[in-house]
C-alpha cells in the first residue's frame, strides 16, 4: 500500500510540474459577491489551462495566514489573495514572497509592499459614490442613518471613511443613527425596523453593501414608507431592486472582472512578464438607466 | 411590625423566585424613560414580531435543556429549512405557500430526528452531534443555493413572515399558537412529565418504565421542528432565501432559555422563564436601537444587560 | 449542643435540642424519620448554620461555620446522603483535602500506601486505586467510613453507617468502634436497627419531630419504650408477619446467567409468597433482580409468569406485565430529586393517569393524597421536592410510586434501607396486606433479621451463584450465614 | 483460541478508552493516503504551528468544563488582550516586547478573573456570564482601537508568533510547554485534586474543606490568562492588533475539550483528551485545505469527521 501511495503521489508531481498550478484565498465564500469573483477567476483558470485551488478563509486573517501556508507547502505556483483585513493578512504577502512566490491581491487592497499587483478598487470610493449619490438625491439636506459592515473589517472601515469623507463636506446632513448589521439582510432589516419606530424623520438609508440596504428597504415597505436606500456591490437582488425602484442605486464593484483580471495578471508574473503595480477596476454606479446593461454583465 | 416582616419575605421570596421578571421590568422602565417612543403599541408589537424567531428557537430549546442537552445546530436549520422552503416558494415552481411551508418543517424536523438519533441511539455528546449538524447543515444550505439569494418568491409566502391578522403580525400569532401548545405539552401531558423526568434523572426515568432514548431523540426533534417553522418565517420576512441566514442564532436561544431560569445540566427549568429570556433579549436590543446607542457600548450594555437580569435570580441563593 | 434551632424556609426543623456527648463513650441518636437528625449534626459539622443555640466543645464555646472549622476542632462525620466523588478513586476521596505531598505537589505513592494501611487495619477489602464510581453502593459506604476514621477526630458522628452494609462489615465496624472508644473517642451513632444500638450505644437522645424528647443510659431503656418514646405510640410487634394462604406459582426464573456476575439461578415465586433473597455484599442480588426488570441484559434466561414465558427487554415490559421494582439505591435509581413528591409518586402511572396524552391532574392529586396519607409521608406539601425529604420519607415516596401500580409482583430490594422502626412497620403491614391479595414479593434485605421475620423461603446467594433455598423452619442466622460463604 | 479472545477483549478495551486515537489516527491515515504532501515534517510543523492557539484556549477550556463550567469568552478575550498587548508593542511606543505580552497576559487574567467572580461569587450560571463578557470583551476591543487595525509592531514583538527556535516554530514551543505545565498542575499538584473534585461533586468537595468557590474562580482565571496568551500569538502572528480577532474561537476551544472525552458536567475529563481533540481540529482543517475540498463540502465533511471520531470512542458503550 505504502508503495502505491508513492507511485500516485509521484504521477500527481508530475502532473502538477506540467501544469501551473495557483491557489486563490477569499476572506469568505459565503457571500454572492466573492462566490462570484472566484467562479470568474475559476472560468479563466480553465480557459488558460492553469490549476485553481480556491480556499475560504472564513472571516478570518489567520486561517488566510494558514492557508497561504498550505498553499506554500503544496507547492503553488502564485497566490491570488482577496484579504480579510487589510493590515492582518500583510504575512499572507510576506510568507509567499519569503517562498519566492508571486501574489496578486484582488478586491480588497492588502498593506503590503511586497505585493507583485493589485486587481481591484479602492473602497473609500464606494463609500464616497454612495454618499454624494445620496447627498445629491436630498440637495445637501437631511437626515440619513448608516447600515455598517462587520467593524473593524476593511471594507467597512474604508467604505465608512468614504462616506465621512463626503458628509464631512455636507454639515447639513445629519447621520441619526449608525449600526453594524454585519453584511446580513435578516439584520439589517431588524435594525431599520428599530429606526423607524424610534425617528420619524428619516430622509435616507446608506447601507454599506447591498444586502444590508435590502433589508432595510423591507422594513421600510412593511411599514408603509418610502425612504430611499442605497448599497454597495450590484448584487442580484440590488440590480433587480435598482430595476424596480426600490433601490436608489447600487455601486457596483466588478468581482467577475477582478476575479479573471487577476489570474490573468498573476499567469503573467508567474512567466516573468513585467506586470503593474495597480489594475484600477473601477466602482461604477448602477441606477435605473443602466441597469439594464449591468445585468447583462452579470450573467 | 409583624406584618412588615412578613412583607419583606414576601418580596424577598417574589424575587428569589420572580427575579428575572423583576429584570425585565427594569430594563423595560429603564427604556421607557430614556425614550418615549419605546413604549407604543406600535414599537412593543414590532419588537415581539423580531424577536418571534428567537422565541420560536428559545421554546425548542427548552425542551432540549430540559433533558440536559443542547441544540448548537438551530441556527443552521434555520438557513437550511429556510433556503429549502424558499427554492419551493419561488413564483417561478408555482406551488402553494403551505406547501413550501411543509418542506420547511420537514427539513427541521428531519434534520432534528438526525441530531436525536446520533445523540440518543449513538450515545454521541449533545454538544458534538449538533456542533457536527451546525456545520453540515448549513454546508446543504449553501450547496442548494451557491451561496446565491433566492428571491421572487410567492405572494402567499411572503405573508407568513410579513402579513398580519387585523392588528397582529402573524409571526407573533404563530409564537403565540406554539408557546400555548409548547405549554400545554409540556406541563399538561404526560410526555412534558417524561421530559422533566429525563433530564432530571434518566436513570430513575427508565426504572420507572419511561423510554428515555426516545423521549431524548424527540427533544431534538421538536427543536428542529420549530427551527424549520422559524427559518420559514424568516425567509418570508427577508423575502428571499439567504444561505447564511440564521447563523449564530443558537447562542441568542440558549442565552434565552438560561436567563429564563432552566439549567442547563437538565432536570430544572420552566417554560415561562423561557418567555422572559426572550423579551428580555428583544426588549434589549430593540431598545439599544432605538437608542441609537453606538456598536462598541451596544456590546458592552448587553453583556451587563445579560448578566445582570440573572444576577437578581441568584442574588438570593447567596444570602442562604 | 444546647437549645439548637433551625429552621429552612420559615419551617422550624429543629426546636431547643440539648445533646451532650461523653468522652469515650457511644451515643445514639434516635427518631422517625425527619426527625431531625442529620440536621442536628449537619450543623455540628458546618454544613448547616444553627439560627440560635450554643455548641461547646471540651467545655469551650465554639463557632462552627465551615466544614473545615468544624473538622478542625476534630469533628468528622459519616454522612447520610452524601456522595463520594464518582471519578476518582478510593484513595483520592479518603485523602481529599489533606493530601499528603511537599508544597503544592502530591505524593500518591504516600497516598496509596497510606490508604492501603488504613484499609487494611479497618479490614475492608476495597483497592485504593479503584474508582468511586465503579464500586458498590456498599464498599462505598465502607470507603465513607474509612475516610472519617482516618480524620484521627476526637468526635465521629456517624449518621446510618450500616444502611448499606451487610452483617459481616457491621461487626467489624463496631469492632472499630469500641477501639475507638477505648482511645478515649466519642462517636454519635445515628441508625434505624434497634439491636445495633443496644448493642453499642452507652446513651440514647431521642428527637421527634425536631423536638427534643429525653436521653437516657442505654441499660435504663427497654425496646418497647424507647420505641415508644420515638414514635409517641405503642408498637406491639416489629414483624407483623401473617400467615397467607400461598397457592399456585406466580414467577418463575431458569437459568438466570449473566457472566461475572451470577450463573444458573432457578427459583419460583408462589402467590401470597414473600419470597426472600439473601447473601453477603456483591453477592450478585442486585444485578441478579436488574436482569429480571430488564434494566439489563441477560447472557441466558427465562421468564415464566403464571404459566406463561414472558419477555422482558426493558423494564416497560417488566411493568406492562406488572412488574414493580423498589430499587436499593433511590438516589440514583429510584427518584428525580429535582421533581416534586407528588410528580415521583405518579411517574410510572402516568399512563393510567392520562387521558389520550393529557394529564388528569385531579386524579392524580386523588391518588397521591391518597398514597401520601397511607405512607404517612411527611412533606410540607405534595409539591415540595423529593430531595428536601429526609432520607426515609425519599424511601417511602418509591414506595408508593410502585404501590399505585397495583403489581402482582414487588421486588423490594433493601426496601427498609434506612427508614425508622415505625416506618418500617408500616411496610411491613403494607407488605402482608399486599400478598394477602394473592401477589408476590421478592425481597432483598442486608438486615437478617428482616428477612427471617418477614419471608417464607429465603434463597441465599453466595457470589452469584445459588447455595439453596431454605423454608421458613430451616430458618437460623448461622445458617444463612454458612450458605452466604459457600462459594467464596 | 484463549489467545484470540484475549487479543480480542484487549482491542475492544483500547477502543473504548482511545477511541478518539484511534480517530484521529484513521484521519491522518486518510490523509496521507489522499495527499502525499500531507504527512511531511513540514506539514505537520504547520499544522502544529496553526493549531497552536485553538491548542492554548482548549487546555484552559479543559480546567473550566472539569469543574462542570463552560467559557464562551476566550474568543474575544483573545481579541481584547492581543489589541491592547498591540497597542504597547507598536514600534512608536518603544516598549519591549515582554512587556507588551505581559500586558497581553495582564488582561487575560484580568478579564477570566471577572468571570470567575461573577460566575463563583454572584452566582451567575456560567454560561450567561461568559456569555455577557463575549460581548462586553468584544465592546471594549472595539473601543480601545475604534474598531481599526493597529500595525506597525515591534520586531521583538512580531517574532512571539512568528519566530523559530531552530527547526521549531515558537507558537509550538510555547504550546508544548503550557501543556506541560498544566498536566504537572492537573495531575500532580493538590490544586488539580481539587479541581476535578470541585467538578466531580461540589457538596463533597466543600465538606472536604476545599474552597470550592475560589476553585472555581481560578479555573476562569487560567482559562483567561491562556486566552491572552493565545491573545498575543494571534496578534504577533497576524502583525497587527486587530478588533475581530479571535471572533467564534470559543466554539472550536470547547469541541477539542468535548471530543477529547471531557464531560461538559464536569467532573469527568482528561487532559491528553483535549490534545487528541485539537489536533483532530488541526488535521481536519489543514488537511482538508491541502485536499482542496471545496468550502461547501469542507462544512458537510467536518461535521461528519467531528461526530465521527467521538463516535468510536461512545460505541462501545453502547454494546455494553
Ligand atoms: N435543605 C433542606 N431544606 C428544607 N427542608 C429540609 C432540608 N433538609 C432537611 N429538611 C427537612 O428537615 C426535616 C429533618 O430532616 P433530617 O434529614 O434532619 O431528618 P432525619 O432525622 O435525619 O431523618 P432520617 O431518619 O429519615 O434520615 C425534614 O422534615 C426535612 O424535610
Ligand atoms: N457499578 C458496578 N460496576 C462494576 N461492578 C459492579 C457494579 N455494581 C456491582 N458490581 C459487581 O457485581 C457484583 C454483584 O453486585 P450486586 O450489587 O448485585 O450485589 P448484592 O448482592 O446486591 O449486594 P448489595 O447488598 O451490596 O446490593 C459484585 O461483585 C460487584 O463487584
Ligand atoms: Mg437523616
Ligand atoms: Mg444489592
Amino acid at each position: 500500500a505504502d508503495k502505491d501511495a508513492k507511485k500516485e503521489s509521484n504521477t500527481e508531481d508530475t502532473q502538477t510540474e506540467g501544469k501551473v498550478k495557483i491557489g486563490m484565498t477569499l476572506y469568505s465564500l459565503k457571500n454572492e459577491f466573492t462566490v462570484r469573483l472566484a467562479n470568474a477567476a475559476e472560468a479563466k483558470a480553465e480557459e488558460l489551462g492553469i490549476e485553481l485551488v480556491v480556499y475560504d478563509g472564513n472571516y478570518d486573517p489567520s486561517t488566510q495566514i494558514s492557508q497561504v501556508e498550505t498553499m506554500i507547502s503544496d507547492g503553488c505556483d502564485g497566490i491570488i489573495l482577496n484579504p480579510q483585513d487589510a493590515e492582518a493578512c500583510a504575512p499572507c504577502v510576506d510568507k509567499a514572497a519569503d517562498a519566492g512566490i508571486p501574489v496578486v491581491g484582488v478586491n480588497t487592497r492588502v498593506k503590503s509592499d511586497k505585493l507583485t499587483s493589485y486587481v481591484g478598487s479602492i473602497d473609500v470610493t464606494a463609500g464616497e459614490m454612495e454618499m454624494q449619490k445620496i447627498v445629491d438625491l436630498l440637495d445637501g439636506k437631511g437626515n440619513i442613518v448608516i447600515i455598517e459592515g462587520p467593524m473593524g473589517q476593511s471594507a467597512q472601515i474604508e467604505r465608512r471613511e468614504g462616506i465621512q469623507n463626503i458628509l464631512d463636506k455636507y454639515p447639513d446632513i445629519k447621520v441619526l443613527a449608525e449600526k453594524t448589521a454585519n453584511w446580513s439582510r435578516s439584520e439589517g432589516m431588524t435594525v431599520m425596523e428599530n429606526w423607524l419606530q424610534a425617528f420619524d424623520n428619516i430622509d435616507a438609508v446608506v447601507g454599506e453593501n447591498d444586502e444590508m440596504a435590502l433589508g432595510a428597504r423591507e422594513a421600510i415597505k412593511a411599514a408603509g414608507k418610502d425612504i430611499p436606500a442605497i448599497g454597495v456591490d450590484g448584487i442580484t437582488d440590488a440590480l433587480n431592486a435598482v430595476e424596480e425602484d426600490n433601490l436608489v442605486a447600487s455601486i457596483f464593484q466588478d468581482g467577475a472582472g477582478q476575479g479573471s483580471k487577476a489570474v490573468e495578471v498573476l499567469l503573467d508574473a508567474i512567466n516573468g512578464e513585467t506586470v503593474e503595480e495597480n489594475y484600477w477596476i473601477d466602482f461604477e454606479e448602477v441606477n435605473k438607466d443602466n441597469v439594464e446593461e449591468f445585468k447583462q454583465r452579470a450573467q | 411590625m409583624e406584618k412588615d416582616k412578613e412583607q419583606k419575605i414576601g418580596v424577598k421570596t417574589f424575587i428569589a423566585k420572580y427575579g428575572v421578571i423583576v429584570g425585565l421590568v427594569i430594563i423595560m422602565v429603564f427604556f421607557t424613560v430614556m425614550k418615549a417612543k419605546f413604549l407604543t403599541v406600535e414599537n412593543m408589537l414590532n419588537m415581539l414580531r423580531q424577536t418571534s424567531i428567537n422565541g420560536l428557537l428559545a421554546i425548542g430549546m427548552t425542551f432540549v435543556v430540559l433533558t440536559g442537552g443542547i441544540d448548537l445546530s438551530v441556527g443552521s436549520i434555520v438557513g437550511a429549512s429556510g433556503m429549502f422552503a424558499a427554492l419551493v416558494a419561488r413564483t417561478e415552481v408555482g406551488m402553494p405557500w403551505y406547501l413550501a411551508l411543509l418542506v420547511g418543517l420537514l427539513v427541521g424536523l428531519l434534520l432534528g430526528a438526525v441530531n436525536g438519533v446520533i445523540i440518543s441511539y449513538l450515545r454521541v455528546p449533545a454538544f458534538i452531534a449538533t456542533l457536527g449538524m451546525l456545520s453540515i447543515a448549513r454546508g446543504i444550505t449553501f450547496m442548494a443555493s451557491d451561496a446565491k439569494p433566492v428571491p421572487g418568491l410567492s405572494k402567499g409566502f411572503l405573508s407568513i413572515g410579513g402579513g398580519s391578522v387585523g392588528f397582529f403580525p402573524i409571526p407573533i400569532l404563530i409564537l403565540i399558537f406554539v408557546l400555548i401548545i409548547c405549554y400545554i405539552t409540556l406541563y399538561k401531558t404526560r410526555y412534558g412529565r417524561y421530559v422533566f423526568a429525563t433530564g432530571g434523572n434518566p436513570t430513575s426515568a427508565r426504572v420507572s418504565g419511561i423510554n428515555v432514548k426516545l423521549i431524548t431523540c424527540s427533544v431534538y426533534m421538536i427543536s428542529g421542528l420549530l427551527s424549520g417553522l422559524a427559518g420559514v418565517i424568516l425567509t418570508s420576512r427577508v423575502t428571499s432565501g439567504l444561505a447564511q441566514s440564521g447563523n449564530g442564532y443558537e447562542v441568542d436561544a440558549i442565552a434565552a432559555a438560561v436567563i429564563g431560569g432552566n439549567s442547563l445540566s437538565g432536570g430544572r427549568g420552566r417554560l415561562w422563564g423561557t418567555i422572559i429570556g426572550f423579551l428580555i433579549m428583544g426588549v434589549m436590543n430593540n431598545g439599544l436601537d432605538m437608542m441609537a446607542v453606538s456598536s462598541y457600548w451596544q456590546l458592552v450594555i448587553k453583556g451587563i444587560i445579560i448578566i445582570g437580569a440573572v444576577m437578581l435570580d441568584s442574588l438570593n441563593e447567596i444570602k442562604e | 449542643m444546647q437549645g439548637i434551632e433551625k429552621s429552612f424556609n420559615s419551617v422550624q426543623v429543629l426546636q431547643g435540642i440539648n445533646f451532650c456527648l461523653e468522652q469515650g463513650s457511644v451515643h445514639a441518636l434516635m427518631g422517625e424519620n425527619g426527625a431531625g437528625k442529620s440536621t442536628l449534626m449537619k450543623i455540628l459539622a458546618g454544613i448547616y448554620k444553627k439560627d440560635k443555640g450554643t455548641i461547646k466543645i471540651k467545655e469551650s464555646n465554639v463557632d462552627i461555620n465551615t466544614p473545615k472549622q468544624s473538622q478542625e476542632l476534630g469533628v468528622a462525620m459519616i454522612h447520610q446522603e452524601l456522595s463520594p466523588i464518582p471519578e476518582m478513586t478510593v484513595a483520592e476521596n479518603i485523602y481529599l483535602g489533606r493530601e499528603p505531598g511537599k508544597g503544592l505537589f502530591l505524593d500518591y505513592k504516600e497516598m496509596y500506601q497510606q490508604t492501603e494501611e488504613l484499609l487494611k487495619s479497618l479490614k475492608i477489602q476495597v483497592s485504593p486505586r479503584a474508582v468511586m464510581r465503579n464500586l458498590k453502593v456498599a464498599d462505598q459506604q465502607l470507603v465513607e467510613i474509612a475516610k472519617a476514621i482516618s480524620l484521627n477526630a476526637e468526635i465521629i458522628v456517624m449518621d446510618e453507617p450500616t444502611s448499606a452494609i451487610t452483617d459481616k462489615e457491621v461487626s467489624n465496624l463496631f469492632e472499630i468502634i469500641e477501639d475507638l472508644k477505648k482511645h478515649g473517642k466519642g462517636i454519635i451513632y445515628i441508625s434505624h436497627k434497634m439491636d445495633e444500638i443496644f448493642q453499642i450505644a452507652d446513651d440514647i437522645t431521642v428527637l421527634r419531630d425536631g423536638v427534643y424528647v429525653n436521653t437516657w443510659k442505654a441499660k435504663d431503656i427497654n425496646q418497647n419504650t424507647l420505641i415508644k418514646s420515638m414514635v409517641g405510640r405503642e408498637l406491639t410487634e416489629i414483624y407483623p408477619k401473617e400467615i397467607v394462604p400461598i397457592t399456585e406459582d406466580m414467577l418463575e426464573l431458569q437459568n438466570f446467567t449473566k457472566k461475572g456476575k451470577f450463573e444458573g439461578i432457578n427459583f419460583k415465586v408462589k402467590k401470597g409468597e414473600i419470597y426472600g433473597i439473601a447473601g453477603l455484599v456483591g453477592a450478585g442480588r442486585t444485578e441478579l433482580m436488574h436482569g429480571l426488570f430488564g434494566l439489563d441484559k441477560l447472557d441466558t434466561g427465562k421468564v415464566i409468569l403464571e404459566g406463561k414465558e414472558v419477555e422482558i427487554k426493558s423494564p416497560k415490559d417488566a411493568i406492562a406485565n406488572r412488574i414493580a421494582y423498589v430499587t436499593e439505591d433511590r438516589k440514583l435509581e429510584g427518584l428525580v430529586l429535582e421533581m416534586s413528591v407528588g410528580q415521583n409518586i405518579t411517574l410510572p402511572s402516568m399512563k393510567k393517569l392520562s387521558k389520550g396524552l393529557f394529564v388528569q391532574e385531579k386524579e392524580e392529586r386523588t391518588i397521591i393524597k391518597e398514597q401520601r396519607e397511607a405512607l404517612r409521608i411527611k412533606c410540607s406539601s405534595e409539591r415540595q421536592l423529593v430531595k428536601l425529604l429526609s432520607g426515609g420519607n425519599q424511601q417511602k415516596v418509591v414506595l408508593a410510586k410502585w404501590l399505585i401500580k397495583s403489581p402482582k409482583i414487588l421486588i423490594l430490594d433493601e426496601p427498609t434501607r434506612g427508614i425508622d422502626v415505625g416506618a418500617k412497620a408500616e411496610i411491613y403491614k403494607l407488605m402482608c396486606e399486599f400478598v394477602g391479595k394473592g401477589n408476590s414479593i421478592i425481597m432483598i434485605s442486608s438486615e437478617m433479621p428482616e428477612v427471617m421475620g418477614m419471608a417464607d423461603r429465603i434463597l441465599v446467594l453466595s457470589n452469584g451463584k445459588a447455595s439453596g433455598e431454605l423454608s421458613r423452619e430451616e430458618f437460623t442466622q448461622e445458617h444463612i450465614m454458612k450458605m452466604s460463604v459457600e462459594h467464596i
